[in-house]
């Protein structure tokens, strides 16, 4: 973007929905203007003291069916535009289970990204046009907030907690990503880009990233030091579940329920072991929050995501787990 | 302040209590709003941790929290007492009630200044060597220490009114049927009731276990 | 326009010493104003105080529009800047916007306008005031110390945790503030409940006592919520208790609904006495009855109310559930309604009046204008999805200031024109003032209008530098900033000019209806001779020539007289 | 105003008849305070009984009705004055507000967007898993 801001590009599938609100709105609006300014105008014109126009008493009958009405109108008005509104961002909420899951972590004052197989970037993102994407994104500090306008989206991206944002990218390009909740001294610095590229350039783009990169290295010491890897070894005598190749995979829990293997599952999983019990085993794993650092726990969740299916080498990145 | 006299913009007496009387209740909702929107923190806090806000709840001294209730209780009867022959022009009754109000309000910041050198000891203070272990205790015990701190304050503020006009009638500076005494009376029955609330949630949570 | 200037004028041949024995003069030193209890007096020590805070964050304003001059950060560093508009934020929100209207106007005016000798609580009122200097004083030397780099909504857990200003301090200014306020309020509902004058219904009392008593309904209600979520960050600094820590599982969208839940309806609290302010005025010189009287009261107490209900759209973003969103989302619609009414029946108010264009009329029309513009985006950030993309944009600023200060400050300057020669007895220069309420409306929509511009296009707000592609709209905002100052400025000279050489203005100089108008300017110490006894409604104007002076009129008579 | 006038007042503004002497006073206020000890005790009591959820519910429920005692007895809401009522009952209404929509933010907060140090969500006490130590 260069020149003179006004209306930025519509970049992705709910941005024209957006616009098409945004107009409706400000040619309703500018009417609304419009006539108030008439009425204003028109009035302190003709009503003048000392114009010949004719005053004296309003019936009160007319009074009070003005009053209505545009109590009326105004709410029907405001009804309109709340259920075209709502409508449209329930529409934008349907989220793909098949969506590409890419991690953001948001910290004073930078923004990074890791990608299904490992490959990291930082404050830039890169994604394939016409994708399903799903942004899992959490913060290390204070409350930062995900924006690109040119997606018309934004989400806050809280610490202890994580929030997602679904998009599918409509457009090529580069657009400008900004941090939009004050998080500090460097909050304008806090900025990015979002680079959409065709999907097969953008497979390009990822296979050149630096593959099997040290925080699944990292991890994978971790997963022996902290002792992951006496239960969850194949040798290992306890009855644990097995995890390579778990990434991407649904998972049968003891409740009956079943959920996939996101890293959400996986998360919460090693902090909190006895919330999603897997089928078949017993809790006995100890929970983890608090024992483990964010970036441990990132470094382990980076090798348990990069972990093949049984009969490839550990350690390996595996291809992108559950796109067509 | 010769309560009793007529103030500037009034034109009756009976109005000016009415006024004085209205006025501490908008105070008080606004008291209840302050103490409301903390225990709504409070409750909304251990909705998400419900098990360490337990573990807390177990922590706190029972003992201590159920005397203490029954103190305050017995406190705003006789604040109640103390109002009623105050306005009736009980001077003795009045003394008396008032008397016993501010003693058993002593006996209740006693007890709980104790409470809290125990607690100390037990390392609930929710800083380094905390006792419990789940994160979410030392929340809970955030919420302990703030909300027993400044229900303290507001109790040590309604003792001091409750001392000073008390003061003014038995030296004859203020008559009895001031408006005063039902103001203060109010403001003491709300702290009372906002502990009302604070025993369950501080200290009855978890003990079925 | 010069016969009626003879009718605001005092006779020079009147007696020698024309003014009675007033407030003003009726006790002499500095002691008797800094222990007064006259409802009067405090309204006026209220206004200095206030002139003092707004100057402090009109200074943060002026810092904030030079350094976005240029994209680069050049003119301060990144946490000056941060302090900067932490210091305008906090400042003009709580020290300037809140008490603005109420406590000055409102003060001087209500027991005048409801025919009282004073508020109910006269000491409270000097005590308010008093919690208030000690609060801006805490402020101060938090500003004094270094600062503080919150924003106004000292959000958690960068407030809590990761901020380097005196948070403490200026979160202990604002909880005293806010207990100034609630003192206010409460006074002015009990004054409101129990002193009216003999005859004066409820569906009497003129539209600002009803926003004003709207308004401190808001104030006793909300205002301890945000002292509640204060005090839990002051806990959390100052003693280390971890309420808000992510660590230990602390929400941090906790403390954001706590603080809305106050930070909404101060929107209210701003904006509610301001529609009072106008009806007033725009009665007064159309010479009309307002337009659908009880729909405006129930307008008031509407906003009021479901004010409380709608502070979730601040929080689309945040995290908080879709659902919730949807609910705050329809409630923030439904709000609009009561806004719409209120502009429509102000300009129909014009019809068929006998209009003329004195400066307050001026402020006035300015101020509809503005808060139609406010009001019609606010519609926008009610919208779930248009807000996603706006929200915390330089949308959001031009929007609120639309309200705020296109509305709020326009409407205290319209008053404080409007009631000037009341307060005073001096009538300053109609001329300068005319010029003033121009300048103002043209150099606030030149500031303020390229926000929105820039805030769709995405130029997220607390930026110290931004991209280059903003400059223009920064320019733009930066030079009207500079007609805006000037007409903020220019009152205030011509004001201070009035008080030694205005003309002595007569006691109704608009010819207004109302109860202040019917004691001396400035009124005596008790405010009136003999009380007031109420026979008739509110606004019964009668246009000029079509009958006699409303004063001498039966109630309830047609208004046009000749139908 | 004399003394006699506003004496005669006072007894006008009582939609309750003012009790006058010591035995009245008592005779309406101990009972009230019994019941209150009462309620007290069986909060205490009921807290122990398990009742998983419904525990703090019932606690509260008490605390409620002993607010309610109190206001009507002690702080003379039975009063028929529509001011005090007004105002004892508006902030009720509005802790009601933030309450409800405070909750029904957290009810329905998509699962991620939940604490990730979650305990489990019924009252039950943690499984005692080896080497933790109890409370």
């Amino acid at each position: 973007m260069s020149g003179i801001a006004f209306w930025p590009p519509a970049a992705s599938e709910v941005a024209a929905g957006v616009d098409a609100i945004v107009i409706a709105m400000l040619a309703i609006s500018g009417a609304i203007v419009l006539l108030v300014a008439a009425l204003l105008l028109g009035f302190a014109i003709r009503y003048r003291r000392g114009s010949a126009a004719r005053r004296g008493e309003l019936p009160e009958l007319i009074q009070k069916e003005v009053e209505v009405g545009w109590t009326a109108a105004t709410a029907f008005l405001a009804m309109f535009l709340f259920a075209w509104a709502s409508i449209a961002v329930l529409g934008g909420q349907r989220g793909d289970p098949d969506a590409l899951e890419i991690h953001i972590l948001a910290r004073q004052w930078m923004w990074k990204a890791r990608h299904p197989d490992g490959a990291r970037e930082i404050d830039a993102l890169h994604l394939p046009r016409g994708e399903p994407v799903r942004l899992v994104m959490r913060s290390e500090d204070v409350i930062h907030s995900f924006y690109v306008p040119s997606f018309r989206l934004k989400q806050d991206v809280l610490p202890g907690r994580m929030t997602q944002l679904s998009l599918k990218p409509t457009q090529t390009g580069e657009f400008p990503l900004f941090c939009a909740e004050y998080c500090g001294t460097l909050h304008s610095r806090m900025l990015g880009k979002v680079v959409v590229m065709e999907p097969e350039d953008y497979a390009r783009w990822r296979a050149a990233q630096p593959q099997a990169d040290d925080l699944a290295r990292e991890g994978r010491a971790l997963f022996e030091s902290v002792g992951c890897s006496g239960c969850h070894a194949p040798a290992s005598r306890v009855h644990a579940p097995e995890l390579r190749g778990l990434y991407g995979r649904q998972v049968a829990l003891a409740d009956g329920s079943v959920r996939r293997a996101d890293e959400a599952y996986l998360r919460d999983s090693i902090l909190q072991p006895r919330r999603d019990i897997a089928a078949g085993y017993e809790p006995v794993m100890p929970p983890f929050a608090g024992i483990l650092g964010e970036g441990e726990l990132q470094a382990i969740l980076a090798y348990l995501m990069s972990m093949p299916a049984r009969g490839a080498s550990p350690g390996e990145p595996r291809n992108m787990s559950s796109e067509p | 302040m010769s309560g009793g006299a007529l103030r500037e913009p009034w034109h009756s007496l009976r109005r000016q209590r009415e006024a004085a009387s209205f006025g501490m209740w908008l105070f008080l909702a606004s008291e209840a709003l302050l103490f409301g929107g903390l225990i709504l923190a409070f409750i909304a806090t251990r909705w998400f941790h419900p098990a360490a806000f337990a573990a807390a709840g177990r922590e706190a001294d029972i003992v201590y929290g159920t005397a203490n209730t029954l103190l305050l209780l017995t406190s705003s009867l006789t604040m109640a007492v103390g109002a009623q022959a105050a306005r009736a022009e009980l001077p003795r009754l009045a003394g008396r009630a008032l008397g016993l109000t501010l003693a058993l309000g002593l006996a209740f910041l006693c007890l709980k200044g104790l409470e809290w050198r125990a607690d100390l000891a037990k390392g609930l203070w929710p800083g380094p060597g905390f006792a419990l272990e789940q994160p979410a205790a030392r929340i809970a015990f955030a919420f302990y220490w703030l909300l027993t701190g400044l229900h303290g304050l507001h109790l040590l503020g309604g003792l001091s009114a409750i001392a000073w006009l008390a003061g003014q009638a038995v030296l004859g500076r203020r008559p009895w049927r001031s408006p005063a005494f039902e103001a203060a009376a109010l403001y003491w029955h709300l702290i009372d009731v906002v502990w009302m609330f604070l025993y369950p949630l501080l200290y009855l949570d978890g003990r079925a276990a | 326009m010069s016969e009626l200037a003879a009718g605001r004028v005092r006779p020079a041949e009147g007696p020698a010493e024309p003014w009675p024995d007033n407030y003003l003069t009726a006790e002499q030193g500095l002691g008797s104003w800094l222990l007064t209890t006259d409802h009067k007096r405090i309204a006026l020590l209220y206004m200095a105080t206030l002139l003092a805070f707004f100057v402090i964050g009109g200074f943060g304003a002026v810092m904030i529009r030079l350094e976005l001059f240029t994209p680069e950060q050049d003119l301060m560093t990144a946490d000056a800047y941060n302090r900067m508009f932490t210091l305008h934020g906090t400042v003009m929100v709580w020290f300037f916007l809140v008490p603005s209207i109420p406590n000055t106007l409102g003060n001087f005016l209500l027991p005048l306008m409801i025919g009282a000798r004073d508020l109910a609580f006269p000491r409270v009122n000097l005590l308010s005031w008093y919690l208030f200097v000690g609060a801006g004083l805490l402020l101060v030397v938090a500003l004094v110390a270094g600062g503080v780099d919150t924003g106004w909504t000292f959000y958690t857990p960068f407030s809590t945790m990761f901020s380097n200003g005196y948070v403490l301090l200026a979160a202990l200014a604002v909880i005293l503030a806010g207990f100034s306020s609630i003192a206010t309020g409460l006074n002015f509902i009990a004054t409101v409940h129990l002193l009216r004058a003999p005859g004066m219904h409820w569906f009497r009392l003129p539209l600002l006592v009803w926003a004003l008593y709207g308004t401190s309904v808001v104030m006793v209600l909300a205002t301890p919520v945000l002292a509640a979520s204060l005090l839990l960050i002051v806990a959390e600094r100052a003693f280390g208790l971890p309420v808000f820590d992510p660590a230990q599982g602390g929400d941090p969208l906790l403390f954001q609904h706590l603080f809305w839940f106050y930070s909404h309806p101060a929107v209210y609290i701003m904006i509610l006495p301001s529609f009072g302010v106008i009806s007033e005025i725009v009665t007064c010189f159309a010479r009309r009855r307002i337009f659908g009287y009880t729909f405006m009261v129930y307008a008031i107490l509407w906003i009021a109310v479901v004010g409380f209900l709608v502070w979730g759209h601040h929080m689309f973003v945040s995290g908080q559930s879709l659902f919730t969103s949807l609910v705050f989302s329809f409630l923030s619609f439904v709000i609009a309604v009561p806004s719409a009414i209120k502009v429509f029946n102000w300009t129909f108010t014009l019809y068929r009046g006998q209009i003329t264009f004195e400066a307050p009329m001026l402020y006035a029309l300015g101020f509809i204008g503005l808060f139609t513009l406010g009001g019609l985006t606010g519609l926008f950030l009610a919208a779930i999805p248009i807000d996603v993309h706006v929200t915390d944009t330089y949308f959001v600023v031009a929007h609120f200031h639309f309200i705020m200060v296109g509305g709020a400050v326009t409407a205290l300057y319209g008053g404080l024109s409007f009631w000037w020669p009341k307060i005073t007895g001096r009538l300053y220069p109609e001329g300068w003032a005319r010029f003033a309420a121009i300048l103002m409306f043209f150099g606030f929509a030149f500031t303020f209008f390229p926000m929105f511009v820039m805030g769709f296009a995405g130029m997220p707000r607390r930026y110290a530098a931004y991209p280059p592609e903003f400059q223009i709209w920064h320019v733009m905002s930066s030079c009207g900033a500079v007609l805006l100052a000037a007409a903020y400025l220019l009152p205030m000279a011509y004001l201070t000019f009035s008080l030694f050489r205005g003309a002595r203005a007569t006691d109704d100089p608009w010819d207004a209806t109302g109860l202040e108008w019917r004691t001396a300017s400035p009124p005596p110490r008790g405010n009136f001779g003999v009380l007031p006894v109420v026979a008739e409604g509110p606004y019964l104007y009668h246009p000029e020539a079509e009958g006699p002076h409303h004063s001498e009129r039966e109630p309830h008579q047609n208004q046009g007289g000749n139908l | 105003m004399s003394g006699r006038s506003s004496r005669r007042s006072s007894k006008r503004s009582l939609g309750e008849a003012t009790p006058r002497s010591a035995g009245a006073i008592l005779a309406r206020s101990l009972p009230v305070w019994l019941v209150l000890v009462g309620l007290a005790l069986a909060s205490c009591a009921l807290a122990y009984l398990p009742m998983g959820r419904w525990n703090m519910a019932v606690s509260l429920g008490i605390a409620a009705a002993k607010m309610l005692l109190i206001g009507l007895f002690f702080m003379h809401l039975r009063r028929p004055d529509p001011l005090l009522r007004l105002a004892g009952g508006a902030w009720l209404l509005w802790v009601g507000f933030l309450a409800a929509l405070v909750f029904a933010d957290q009810a329905t907060r998509a699962p991620l967007t939940q604490p990730e140090h979650m305990e489990d969500r019924t009252m039950e006490p943690p499984e005692t898993a080896g080497g933790r130590s109890g409370f």
